[in-house]
């Protein structure tokens, strides 16, 4: 049984006994009678390591690695250079708290800041935080912070991901925002129905961009219409696509947000990831969460600090913005390896074969006998329809080892390819589906 | 140096094959045009750089961090090689339930043992962190009520003693927040309570032991209280280090309870985050539980609740996290979970015990696993403020315990050693501190200019507020 | 294709201008033609890091790894804390030259300086040195360090494992001492062979214990007739064992070597694994391979210096004892951490868990139909004879993802067990071997 | 501290269960009696020892590491993940050979690529470091001319510039041996040479370029010499780093060669191994190679030589280390590896080139991967030695270059800055090396002085040799 405490049994008597106190009963003793447990906790008895390794390892093992993936939809499995594992392996990053003690955490502080930049980079915004803890809840805090007096109403497309869109409506039902969704047609935002529904009580437009199909929106289009009801404007991007795909700021908006994960960060079966959340500067002390700011210290030397936490809860307590403290450091600083290992021409071509890699696969697909359903452009994702049912496809995939696309439906399949997805891969699942 | 400022155009590391398809790109009106900077390094350059910002860093390997509210227990090197196992870093979380078996495993263990020791009935580990936590778990309350057609309550009672976090996530519940001071002895004020509660009542947030270190013994009567103007009551997981196998949040009346997996449960801070805030209920609030939760026993499956919430965020939450968590309660045990919180209390009150007769305790009463000292006497002696003792503790290698929390006690510092230290670790610290009170006496200059060793001294927090610089700018 | 150099062409184009060169054919200009690589070489193309991964990953998948091991025959599968992968990933142990720069390596020497120590106390010894490369050159270099001007003959057991017999062999052949092997009797040394084989040009006796049929040697008598006739005394133990059986001292050796590997060393197909080398003070300035000693600072601090290196090649040259620099410090370093992980009472545990161990399967063995040779006590390693052939019997466990023993002739079978194997895992093999 | 002075009685890690079957203890007679003094600490404790100990440690990534004559090139993080993949690492050295067929093919294809790098035969993983190659090489040069029947063959020539290892290794291999003096220009003295050979010599060993950084132009000449008096050529790998894809041993008219994948490959030097010293051969050798080789294509198999010398050492060499070696070469490839020399090569140029005008360089001509300088000049004018200048690079964060080596220049340094430098950090250093030129005129105390800034100063190593504790005593 291990236990990590590093007294014996003799030191704790003589603990005791020197604070006056007989036994550790003695020590709990002022803590009421009807209150206490009285026959000891129902879980198994402790294990020595040996034996948690192997426990552990067995209940791994019953899950299946696929060493293939075509499969997207808000989690995405791309490469990850060496490099970024041995940085975050470093065990005074791993084992550091919060950076409230500047002078012996800059390490921490400079890794966040640059990732602050670089965040700011990917998304051509100007300010960034130090992150939140997914995609689906910088999305809602994003949808918060456009909150204004006279503007409570939220408008989110239905072209989003779902996981996001339930965050945000779980969201608003605690703030109690007004929140619509935005119809979708042919599988991209509805212009006109956005038109309708936009009005002067409009805090905010969010959509995704490319959205949950994969598909480009006419995203400045929707900027357009959001900015002239007076809403904020905030995109929702995967960071890879902005190697080559147009930046929110670019296609108008106020606020980027979007999951990190494709940034250097493993699958994990859905966490830990982060949320990245970047705006224009007209909304810095809007933004939730940690930022980090440059300063000096006594003798002018350049040095990094939590800043502008008069936003923050432990200062503002219940008139803060958002209640966010502990977030997501150690992947912000898995992203800040990954960007820099990648480096400007990296991410662009990683984005480049992710959608060349998909259009590939599509093409392909399409000449197996399934229609591809996007109707514009796409970047890595889309979606097929195929006769064959949707399952009896992805069960046949199952057996060669490879996770296929996403089901949406009978016939439908949310497909993803990324660099890590080779032609000879591809050109052996669309013969499996072509054989289903 | 920044990574920005060094590498040069053109180095890079070679990471990837040449693109095996025809190559796509996004038509003109949906190409990027702004220029992408990003660090161009190659491996070695990117090496040393975090190898320089890491030696920048304490962890908790580097030394004694008593940092109050935080337990900044050791991180067991098995919880590390346990969640890098391929079998779980490598799964996708979409993925066929019949092939995610052992992950479930994982959430339903760890959910298991987290509802036993917690005495809650069934537990959700989406929230990735305890204030995620606080805000899921009144929206059960919040649920809860409106499921019931009970609409007039919109107030959450907090006292004064609380994290800062408790009334931001009561607001983005969209209650609003009554403050109950607390009383003399730190603890509760009865009365005080008692005039607050009232059927506009949502709730109550509390922590017990709270956050002078101290165990509220009038638990069932608070509790008691909220639950006979209809309110529910929600307990705040940051202080559990101090009870488990002693007490449980269940069995002292409260409904719905937060837990910090990465504050109690042994899994690492990362330099903030990523945490995990599981959120555990009892039997009435189960239907209104967000996300999805493990269900069976041979083969396992995912259910909604009846009635949920719906989602904190995207997917489970952190499940290597979780896993981590899980290796740690594995390897305790039945046995080893109260051990745990005994020797907290133990280190603890030994401190306080040490130090008393030079630094003013708070409350000078037996602590729990922490326990809140006022330096406002030294202040006003010597002009040495809590602030500038936490400084000079840096100079000797400890990390400072939280300053200037809990609000209620002026300049306060507020210790908690955790049971993973050793008795040699708290004597060393001992001395450190009543060396520091001697200075304090003898060269208060000293310690207002502390901290000397560190990579950087003092910053100026004021001037990096007033003129933020935030980000890096490239020359255009 | 990677390779590591941050300059890009351009740079290394003006690097090459401001030193007067003008291309990197210039720069080699001066080595003659004739000798030049005309075609360049005749290996595949760089990779990229990603294609690198995939290669060797799938060159690692061509290996079977068993979960059940029962061989050990010099490498042997024990359990290794979590705390060491820990500790000898960090990058400044890792990556650091030997420390001949003592000012910036003090954690190396004092590291190294604690393994001394631990070998000292394993072994009964005075003195250790900072490993040599594993337990056959430990051996072959413990040979020749007790050569003296008119001793040059070596005795050496017929039990010893074969791997070390034939590393001595190759070390005589090379520094021309004689080698005589001691027979072997019912799996023992043969102690009259051995008294009519030393004489007083016997510079050496070196026996194994436990031997390699995993059987305790009289070893206090082998010594006895070694020192009568004035030998010196070598034993090859395996570190484990000395948690429990008598150390060498005890037996009264003068040098004890052996192979590190089974304190906190992976299998690795062999290596790296570490030879530890301690002897009596006496011998101290034979001892080969590096020493780290303490001393003082100018400032009187307590520091680690590589120290009594008048003995070494670097100072001695063609006068040195042995030509052995770099070593196998980051195993050694593993080792430290595995003993400390353990404690005193860690490794008796384990020593006792192996023994018990092989002489339950030993036994049940037995019930099963197969006979163990080993006359005497014997620690974790026994040998069985089967009418089956041995063949059979591990071919047979091998389906069941068992490692079985290592097959020594056509029917007899070197078993090994060690705290990894449980009870359950034995009975299953024990089944699966009577089912034969 | 030292971990015995940490601790305590009874304080220990749960690492094992408890043993399941009848405990059985050795006899009286066999049993241990004297006292086991390990360390007994918890885990934090373990863990913040050696977390401290590597803070007093340098290694690559911690800054430039120039260090002549090692090669301390940066170490790629894709080839640790490599030699951890738990299908290299669990692998047990006798398992039958249809299930270590990967193994298989990592030694093969090492091999493969080695010998066409080399321009040798075959090649042996055996040898565990460079001086172990330098002994089995020797070995196989013994066996080869016993097996014609040549015994009258005693001596090895070896240049007084030559590393000590080959000496050392010589007469480890039973020989006695000639040193050569270098001419003026570094370079083997050819006519010292010639009078040299004869039909007792053995063989020469030679690294090319040489030790002093220079590539000897008469190398097909020197070999010819060797092999006129019936001698083998021995090429010591140390230097390999300058040359590969301009120039192979093999070609130069060496028969045997040992290469130090820790240094040339890339792989960790681990504070002082594992190394690896793979030796190569030429056809006439391979016959006497020691170990097994692996044979095959399809269905690989180990077989050994014919005429085998027998064993280096147990097993097949440091195999996880040729996982390391054969990431790096997969890695690089055809035009990597070239490069890699070419920048070595480059980088030495170019910092002997901006410290030319100061320092006083041995040899004053184009150098290949390392120069040496001789600051003998310089400590005559103020008192200043190579030693000093080193310890004074220790407090500017650069590891010093190996001094006083080779023993034919005085006062040497000896500077290797490797490929994997970038121009900055040349740049960088030369300033450093520069500005401690003029410290050395100004103020030449506070070089004596050096290093300050560092864990421990100058140690006291004539009392440490002459007083030698070499281990920690426990009180009785």
């Amino acid at each position: 049984m291990g236990n990590y405490i590093p007294g014996t049994k003799q030191e704790q008597k003589e603990m005791l006994a020197e604070i006056g106190f007989e036994s550790m009963e003695d020590l709990f003793g002022h803590i009421p009678d009807e209150v206490k447990v009285k026959d000891g906790l129902h879980i198994p008895e402790g294990m020595s390591e040996l034996e948690v390794r192997r426990k552990m390892s067995q209940i791994a093992a019953k899950n299946k690695v696929f060493p293939v993936i075509f499969r997207g939809a808000g989690a995405y499995r791309h490469y990850i250079p060496s490099v970024v594992k041995s940085v975050i392996s470093k065990e005074n990053l791993v084992t550091a708290y919060t950076p409230y003690q500047a002078e012996i955490s800059q390490g921490i502080l400079q890794s966040i800041f640059e990732y602050q930049t670089m965040i700011c980079e990917l998304t051509g915004m100007d300010v960034s935080n130090a992150s939140v803890y997914d995609g689906g809840s910088a999305a809602a805090e994003a949808v918060a912070m456009c909150r204004e007096r006279k503007r409570s109403k939220a408008l989110i497309a239905a072209t989003v991901d779902p996981h996001v869109l339930e965050t945000v409506k779980t969201y608003c039902y605690g703030n109690e925002m007004e929140l619509d969704v935005i119809p979708e047609k042919d599988g991209a935002v509805d212009l006109e129905a956005l038109r309708a529904l936009v009005d002067s009580g409009t805090a905010c437009v969010y959509i995704q961009q490319p959205n949950y199909y994969g598909s480009l929106e006419d995203a400045e289009a929707i900027g357009e219409v959001a900015h002239e009801a007076g809403a904020k404007y905030i995109m929702g991007v995967n960071p890879i696509s902005l190697g080559i795909i147009k930046t929110p700021r670019e296609y108008g908006a106020d606020v980027a947000v979007g999951d990190g994960q494709p940034l250097g960060l493993s699958l994990a079966f859905g966490g830990p990831y982060l949320g990245f959340m970047a705006c224009v500067s007209g909304m810095t002390r809007k933004l939730p969460g940690r930022i980090v700011g440059q300063t000096k210290d006594h003798n002018g030397k350049t040095g990094y600090v939590l800043t502008l936490q008069a936003r923050e809860q432990h200062i503002r307590r219940e008139k803060a913005s958002s209640n966010v403290c502990s977030n997501q450091a150690l992947c912000a600083l898995a992203v800040g390896v990954y960007l820099a290992s990648m480096g400007s021409e990296g991410l662009k071509n990683v984005a480049v074969q992710c959608t060349s890699k998909a259009h590939y696969m599509a093409r392909e697909l399409e000449k197996a006998g399934c229609r591809v359903e996007n109707q514009g452009e796409f970047f890595h994702e889309f979606v097929t329809v195929s006769d064959a049912p949707a399952e009896s496809i992805l069960s046949a995939l199952e057996k060669e080892g490879i996770l296929g696309g996403y089901p949406l439906d009978e016939h439908r399949i949310l497909w993803c390819c990324t660099e890590m997805n080779s032609k000879e891969d591809i050109d052996r699942a669309v013969a499996i589906v072509k054989g289903v | 140096m920044l990574i920005f400022e060094k590498g040069k155009e053109g180095r890079g590391l070679s990471l990837l094959p040449e693109c095996d398809v025809e190559v796509i790109m996004p038509e003109d009106k949906n190409r990027r045009e702004r220029a992408l900077h990003l660090p161009q390094l190659s491996e070695t350059e990117i090496s040393r750089h975090y190898t320089e910002l890491a030696k920048k860093c304490h962890g908790v390997n580097d030394g004694f961090y008593p940092l109050g509210s935080c337990t900044m227990k050791y991180n067991p090197k098995i919880n590390e090689d346990m969640a890098s196992l391929p079998g779980f870093t490598e799964i996708h979380p979409l993925q066929p339930e019949h092939t995610v078996q052992g992950c479930m495993e994982v959430m339903k263990t760890l959910e298991d043992y987290l509802c036993e020791i917690t005495g809650m009935e069934r537990m959700t580990l989406q929230p990735a962190a305890g204030a995620h936590g606080e805000f899921t778990g009144l929206l059960l309350i919040k649920a809860y009520h409106e499921s019931r057609g009970d609409k007039k309550r919109t107030k959450i009672i907090v006292p004064d003693s609380a994290h800062g976090t408790n009334p931001a996530s009561a607001v983005m519940a969209g209650y609003s927040v009554v403050s109950v001071p607390s009383g003399e002895d730190g603890c509760v004020d009865l009365e005080k309570l008692k005039e607050a509660a009232g059927d506009d009542v949502a709730g109550l947030m509390l922590t017990n032991p709270n956050t002078v270190g101290l165990f509220d013994k009038n638990i069932l009567e608070i509790t008691r209280i909220i639950h006979d103007c209809g309110g529910q009551c929600y307990y705040d997981g940051a202080n559990l280090n101090a009870v488990m196998g002693t007490v449980r949040p269940g069995d002292m009346g409260f409904d719905v309870i937060h837990l910090n997996l990465h504050k109690t449960f042994s899994t690492p801070h990362g330099g903030g985050g990523p945490g995990s805030g599981p959120v555990g209920c009892k039997e009435h609030l189960v239907q209104f539980l967000p996300s999805v939760l493990v269900e069976g026993t041979e083969e396992l499956s995912f259910k909604k609740a009846e009635h949920s919430i719906g989602e904190m965020k995207d997917f489970y939450g952190n499940f290597l996290v979780a896993v981590r968590a899980l290796t740690y309660v594995m390897t305790l045990g039945k046995e080893g979970i109260p051990e745990a919180s005994g020797n907290a209390v133990l280190n603890a009150n030994y401190m306080m015990y040490k130090l008393k007769d030079l630094y003013t305790m708070a409350y000078d009463e037996v602590c729990m696993h922490e326990f809140v000292m006022s330096l406002s006497d030294l202040k006003k002696k010597t002009g040495v403020a809590a602030m500038d003792i936490a400084k000079g503790l840096l100079d000797n290698g400890i990390h400072p315990p939280t300053m200037y929390f809990p609000l209620i006690v002026d300049e306060a510092l507020m210790v908690e050693p955790t049971e993973t230290e050793s008795k040699e670790t708290l004597d060393q610290a001992i001395q450190v501190f009543r060396e520091l009170y001697k200075l304090a006496e003898e060269d208060a200059e000293k310690l207002h200019m502390a901290p000397v060793n560190t990579p950087v001294t003092r910053l100026d927090e004021v001037g990096a507020a007033r003129h933020p610089v935030l980000r890096y700018e490239f020359e255009k």
